[in-house]
């Protein structure tokens, strides 16, 4: 079968194209919105029209087959419209109100979970775990399933103070928003990388695996035409294999993840702020890393139970302190919180007003 | 051809409410035997726990020098459908507004030459492919590109733009987000798709300070959309949300970040001049308040994950531009700061650490911005700082 | 003459023999105290007694002849006890209500400055300048008696929102509390150093010359047995200097000084804090400085117009937005205001909200 | 003897109303030829923008190594009577108390070796007498260690510890400052007197968070006083601030860091647990609150002066430490402190700089005290985190 005529640098088409009549009508002119239900809710127009949402919970990871399952839904209530969000849920993009009952009850016997929308959990933003990734010292997909079974009520129906945003890194290469989320999952190493000389020596170039270390542990092993690594200095963050495969930095036994807080993207109220480290370690526990989830689910409801109203976790924690989010939540205090690198120094506290 | 593989750890996480990525790939392997070593691959690094991919290698498109991320499992002989496991990166549509059509038509190719797996969608915004052979990969992007669909960045290079549903379908959005965005992913058409700069460029436009395309967290360049001018304000509205329960006082006034709200039971009152713009009241008073109505961005600059030396967050570089088509000002200033970054960076430095290795000054110099207080949250802290000999010209 | 015996390592003279009878009755037994003028207060202790404090301003430079002068006052009213303030004031420790007033006629006649308890300017803290330090690049104590005649009535009578702790370091050694002061000026250098190669060659250890640049602009010479400077990384912090004189940074011409602000030492309702750079340069123009006095009676007086009672000027600061200090006091916002140094990560502005 | 000089620049700065520092060195001259050449050199400076004073060379007296700042002119010839120009330090009285009869000694002293120029006090606390001449130092250290004054630190040494007034005169000192300084004065005798610590090490103790000796911003060790327990509340004094026209909401409630009082009119109420002791109310209602009765300090470590990565100020280290007599605990602390610094330090490193450079971690551990909330702001940002080996075992 012959290939049709390839083209290059056309880009993506156009989006005009792809949105419904009422979108193109009342484009730019929004007036309001509503959240009807956690999963639906309604975009009123200046001009009066509105459009209705419906959002979909996905594992992001999706089969042709499940697309194509999720295309009939939108032709048979939503004239084929539909989008995805930044956090990777679906929506039906729903002009006509009439149709909206019928797609909900579709929904529900076929077993989407709808929901995600205003103050409480959406989707997990993450990447890509043993699925397909060589740098992944966890599975994410497993990490988020496991998550959202547990914290399934927070998208469906329960209300929260404000939106909290969850995130899986399965390295901390870190390529969700897991910096910047607040309550996150990132995956890390605890054991200097093993070094295998032979390959390092025939496929890596030396200076620039030297340079790639952020702590300056790595030193040339002339004599076998390799390097070395200082174990006082490594701390584990796998740059060298990044540009060095043979400097092995996965050890199944001691990799694991940590669980991060208190970030947010916004410029809501307060500036946004970076995630920081509540629990530094738990194994990992494929299929289901109970402990983690259990964690994570206690620093959620602590929150739940103690912020304000619109306050998001780092707003929460920052205004209790630091030290109250650790009696409050009951997670031990260990060197490892104590930031010596790059940020350290406005890290320390210097003050003599503190909470005891 | 499917069901190779007995997975009793996956299987467990197809129980529970959530949908299962298990019973994505299980679907997918009824079809495609890439697929189904995908799951036994899978299986096995849940019982070891750990991955069984080699690092990828350089393999794309003839003249692209991107949009492929080569992947090969380190256990080939055990899992052979997974031996070559590529993924694809394709240009999302701005704002990730598809018709069932098109969506069938991009499963349909998928199926003919990869897993059938699919992101949608990957962390940067792509739409990604997951899994397919070396000798699919000519075939593939000669049937996604003659039916519209491009390529997305990968390795040093642009990548893919990506941004909020702005417009579309949000009365927040103070510029046309996917506009601009459709705009910029053509403008730089031939830097997505040939690596030639020290390192990856990514750029997110968000229609308002909410950025719910995380922009300032994972953009070189971020677009964060605001206004000049007063706050609207339908008092008939306020008085509403009033009477439907909402404390005013403690939702709303109290938790202004700039305190210049106030509420005296009838009238809200906004001194403008105070607001720093946060959204906080406008998102939760939809109804009554609105932004001004000179509307216009933020650029900000540098953001990041923590690899090597901490995460950055973007930086407020021009506190506030026009953005109309065909976006002229911003494309040229845009083109300046990739150019100073292009001549300075060492390999695989982004933008963000370039600026903190040479200081804000080179880098403003070079893109002709005037230094501003809104650049920085406070002035500097140390009495050891630089003069040019410009400095001592008055 | 015979010189007495010397004694070593016994350390000062024990305080409690300098305690006047009241405070070795009340020590620690204090229960409140009352700031009756600018210049005097009240401390009531538990028993009852109350011990009266008359505050009065000091050049800290005292000839003998002062001193004695002080100490005849202190016998006539006090016993013979006084103190200083750690701001380098002299109290008059009156343990005699009656002799209140007396004492304070006296000092009006002698024209002794009475005043600087309470929220108002205190004595400035400030070190050597060319008095006495090799390192000055400006006169400390003609800047500090130049702001002070002109803040005069705030150190006497006029009240602020708070305290405002104003200093002078005459380099950028900063020997007094310049970098945590409400405003402060800090002489700057703004020239590369000139090398005398012949006395670095005779004087000082290379290496140690090359390690103390914290920019790495100094290379050795090897040609001339010295070092050299590469302009385009000296910030001009003269440490190089301290370590080889030969190197020097004075240059008369562009040394000068600039002014910080907004630092503060206590916790009260906030963290102590670093001050920051308002005004990165006045030439030095002695005697009397009056560009630079001008520039701080501006940020003084618009703080005291636009604070909230017990604000700092920092916290004032804070809450407004630097954007808005640098508008409401006119002042221009330039290159070295932008750190490109240890701090400038955090310092960057990394929000979507700021005010125009 | 005076008048050798015409001043007409320092004369300007006889004017106006705070005292002046040239009338006291004119009062000096009038005695002290020494004290006359300084006033001309100064008058040369305040012409030509420069100071006149050469590097410091090592003087001082037999048997120790610091206390006295070597100064020599580089005009000696013009100004004859400053070709030598050393300060000595003294050491001060414990909160800068002193009788008249003490400070008529020191100063006779002074009039016979020297130029008749003081500082009360030096930066650092000391007792300065400004300008002498090498020949006099050992006549000088007789005739003020007879009388029971000895030298001030300078160098690579421990320097004058300081404190506030504390309980001499002040109603919230949580400790008894003036002792406590007396008392680690004493103990470090040796350590002051002979430099030889890798640098400077300072040490300030204030009474409470109101640190009026400045201890956090300028002391590589700051003790600040604290409590446990509740505030103390007198509410009838309360109402007498409310009386007299304090707005108590305005002033107090709304100041509170930690949102933890309340005040409805009538009585007002602290949320003790959350209190941070900040002193800010106590400051501001001193006769209605005093701090809670289980008194202590906190130990900060590692403030210095910009040079030359920028300032420092003092970290939590202990948030709560008794501190009475005889100070055992709080003085094996610090020589622990003191030796893990003098262990590891390049020098010219500060305590903080080196903390800075090797991780809190080793630090707490050489010293024995457990990783805790306080010690941070906030945890930290980047993934980026050691183990040791110790931390495997469980
Ligand atoms: C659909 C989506 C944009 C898109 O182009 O896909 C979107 C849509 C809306 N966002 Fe968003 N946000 C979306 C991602 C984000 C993100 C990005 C992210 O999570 O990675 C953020 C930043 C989160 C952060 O700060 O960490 C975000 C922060 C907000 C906020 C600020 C919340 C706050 O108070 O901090 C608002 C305002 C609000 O909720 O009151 C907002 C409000 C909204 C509104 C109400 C805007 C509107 O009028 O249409 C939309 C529906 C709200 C909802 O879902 O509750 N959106 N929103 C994204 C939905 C993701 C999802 O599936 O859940
Ligand atoms: C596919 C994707 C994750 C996903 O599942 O969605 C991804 C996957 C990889 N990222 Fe990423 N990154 C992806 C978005 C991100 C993002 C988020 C974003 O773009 O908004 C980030 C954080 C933002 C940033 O750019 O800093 C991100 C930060 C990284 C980094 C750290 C870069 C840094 O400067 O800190 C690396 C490491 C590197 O470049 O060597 C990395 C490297 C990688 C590599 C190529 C692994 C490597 O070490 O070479 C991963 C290939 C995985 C695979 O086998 O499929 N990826 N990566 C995302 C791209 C899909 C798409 O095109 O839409
Ligand atoms: C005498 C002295 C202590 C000494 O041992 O010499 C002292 C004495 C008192 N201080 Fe202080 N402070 C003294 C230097 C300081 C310093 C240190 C400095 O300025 O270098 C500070 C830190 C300043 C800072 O934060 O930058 C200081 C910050 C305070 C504060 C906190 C003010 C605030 O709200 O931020 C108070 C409480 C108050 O004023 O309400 C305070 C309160 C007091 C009280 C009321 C304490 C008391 O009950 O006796 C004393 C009289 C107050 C006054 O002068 O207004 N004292 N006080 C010092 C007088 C210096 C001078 O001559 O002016
Ligand atoms: C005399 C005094 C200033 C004054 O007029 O009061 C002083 C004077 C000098 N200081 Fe200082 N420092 C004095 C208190 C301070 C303080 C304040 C304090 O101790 O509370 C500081 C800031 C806190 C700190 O320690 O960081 C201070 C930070 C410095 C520094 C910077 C040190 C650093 O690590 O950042 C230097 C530079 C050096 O050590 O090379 C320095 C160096 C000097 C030298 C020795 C000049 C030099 O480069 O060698 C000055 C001699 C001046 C002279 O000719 O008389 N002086 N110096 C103070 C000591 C008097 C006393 O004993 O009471
Ligand atoms: S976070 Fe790490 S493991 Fe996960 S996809 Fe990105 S590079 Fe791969
Ligand atoms: S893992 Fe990171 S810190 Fe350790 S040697 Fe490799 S690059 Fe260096
Ligand atoms: S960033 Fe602002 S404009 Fe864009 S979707 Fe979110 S709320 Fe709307
Ligand atoms: S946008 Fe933010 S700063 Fe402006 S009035 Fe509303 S809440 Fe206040
Ligand atoms: S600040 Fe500088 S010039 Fe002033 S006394 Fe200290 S070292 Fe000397
Ligand atoms: S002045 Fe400072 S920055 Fe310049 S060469 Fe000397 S040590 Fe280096
Ligand atoms: S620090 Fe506290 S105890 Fe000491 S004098 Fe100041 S207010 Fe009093
Ligand atoms: S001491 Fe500070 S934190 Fe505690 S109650 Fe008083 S004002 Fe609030």
């Amino acid at each position: 079968m012959a290939l049709p005529q390839r083209q290059t640098d056309i880009g993506p088409p156009k989006y005009d194209q792809f949105l419904p009549p009422i979108i193109k009508k009342n484009y730019g002119k929004w007036k309001y919105h509503e959240v009807l239900t956690p999963g639906t809710m309604v975009h009123v127009a200046e001009s009066g029209d509105k459009l209705y949402t419906v959002r979909v919970g996905s594992p992001r990871l999706l089969s042709t087959e499940t697309i194509r399952e999720i295309c009939d839904l939108a032709e048979k209530y939503c004239d084929g419209y539909l989008r995805f969000t930044t956090r990777n849920n679906v929506e039906f993009l729903v002009s006509d109100k009439s149709k909206m009952d019928p797609l909900l009850a579709e929904l529900k016997v076929k077993k989407y979970s709808v929901g995600g929308i205003g103050p409480r959990v959406s989707n997990v933003i993450h990447t890509q775990g043993w699925v397909h990734c060589h740098s992944a010292c966890t599975d994410a997909s497993g990490l988020v399933k496991a998550m959202m079974d547990e914290l399934y009520d927070y998208f469906t129906t329960k209300e929260l103070p404000n939106k909290v945003r969850l995130a899986v890194a399965c390295c901390v290469n870190m390529c969700g928003a897991v910096h910047c989320s607040d309550i996150a999952i990132v995956a890390v190493h605890r054991k200097v990388p093993t070094i295998n000389d032979e390959m390092v020596t025939k496929t890596c170039e030396i200076p620039t695996t030297i340079a790639s270390c952020p702590t300056s542990a790595i030193r040339p092993n002339p004599a076998k035409k390799s390097v070395t690594i200082n174990e006082e200095k490594c701390m584990y963050c796998g740059n060298c294999f990044t540009v060095c495969p043979p400097i092995d930095i996965h050890n199944p036994e001691e990799d694991g993840v940590a669980i991060v807080v208190g970030g947010k993207i916004g410029s809501l109220r307060t500036d946004p702020k970076f995630s920081k480290l509540a629990i530094p370690f738990f194994y990992n526990e494929p299929p289901r890393w109970p402990k983690v989830v259990a964690a994570i689910k206690n620093i959620l409801e602590t929150y739940a139970k103690h912020a304000k109203k619109h306050e998001r976790v780092g707003e929460w924690i920052e205004r209790i302190g630091w030290e109250r989010f650790f009696k409050l939540t009951g997670i031990p205090f260990t060197f490892q919180h104590i930031d010596d690198f790059t940020f350290a120094r406005d890290t320390f506290r210097t003050s003599a007003a503190f909470k005891y | 051809m499917s069901g190779k593989y007995k997975t009793p750890m996956l299987d467990e996480l197809e129980k529970g409410p959530w949908p299962s990525f298990v019973t994505e790939i299980k679907k997918a392997a009824k079809k495609s035997p890439m697929a189904d070593d995908e799951l036994g691959q899978l299986e096995k690094s849940y019982v070891t726990k750990r991955g069984y991919w080699k690092h990828g290698g350089i393999v794309g498109v003839l003249g692209y020098g991107g949009g492929v991320i080569g992947r090969y499992s380190s256990l080939p002989e055990e899992f052979p459908g997974v031996a070559h496991f590529h993924t694809i990166r394709i240009n999302q549509t701005s704002g990730f507004f598809y018709t069932a059509k098109a969506l069938r038509e991009i499963c349909d190719i998928w199926d003919k030459y990869g897993s059938g797996l699919t992101n949608l969608h990957g962390s940067t915004g792509d739409l990604v492919l997951l899994g397919t052979k070396t000798q699919n990969l000519e075939a593939i992007f000669a049937e996604y590109s003659s039916r519209g669909w491009d390529l997305g960045g990968s390795g040093s290079a642009m990548r893919t733009p990506s941004c909020c549903v702005g417009p579309g379908r949000c009365e927040w959005s103070n510029y046309d987000t996917l506009d601009l965005t459709y705009n910029l992913t053509q403008e730089f058409q031939d830097e997505l798709h040939r690596p030639a700069y020290p390192y990856k460029f990514k750029i997110k436009a968000s229609g308002c300070a909410c950025d719910c395309v995380a922009s300032i967290a994972r953009a070189d360049l971020s677009i964060i959309g605001t206004w000049k001018g007063d706050i609207q304000i339908d008092q008939t509205e306020v008085k509403k949300y009033a009477d439907s329960g909402m404390n005013i006082k403690a939702e709303i006034i109290d938790m202004c970040p700039t305190n210049c709200m106030a509420y005296d039971g009838k009238t809200l009152r906004i001194d403008n001049a105070e607001c720093n713009r946060c959204m906080h009241c406008i998102a939760k008073m939809t109804k009554a308040l609105r932004p001004g109505k000179e509307r216009g961005a933020t650029i900000l600059v540098g953001s990041k994950a923590p690899i090597v030396v901490g995460s950055l967050l973007s930086w407020v570089i021009v506190p506030f531009i026009k953005v109309e088509p065909p976006y002229t000002e911003l494309k040229n200033l845009i083109r300046k700061m990739i150019e100073w970054w292009d001549d300075n960076a060492k390999p695989r430095e982004r933008i963000g650490e370039l600026i903190e290795t040479k200081g804000m000054r080179p880098f403003l110099e070079a893109i002709g911005v005037p230094p501003q207080p809104q650049q920085v949250k406070e002035p500097r802290k140390d009495p050891f700082f630089f003069w040019s000999e410009s400095d001592f010209k008055k």
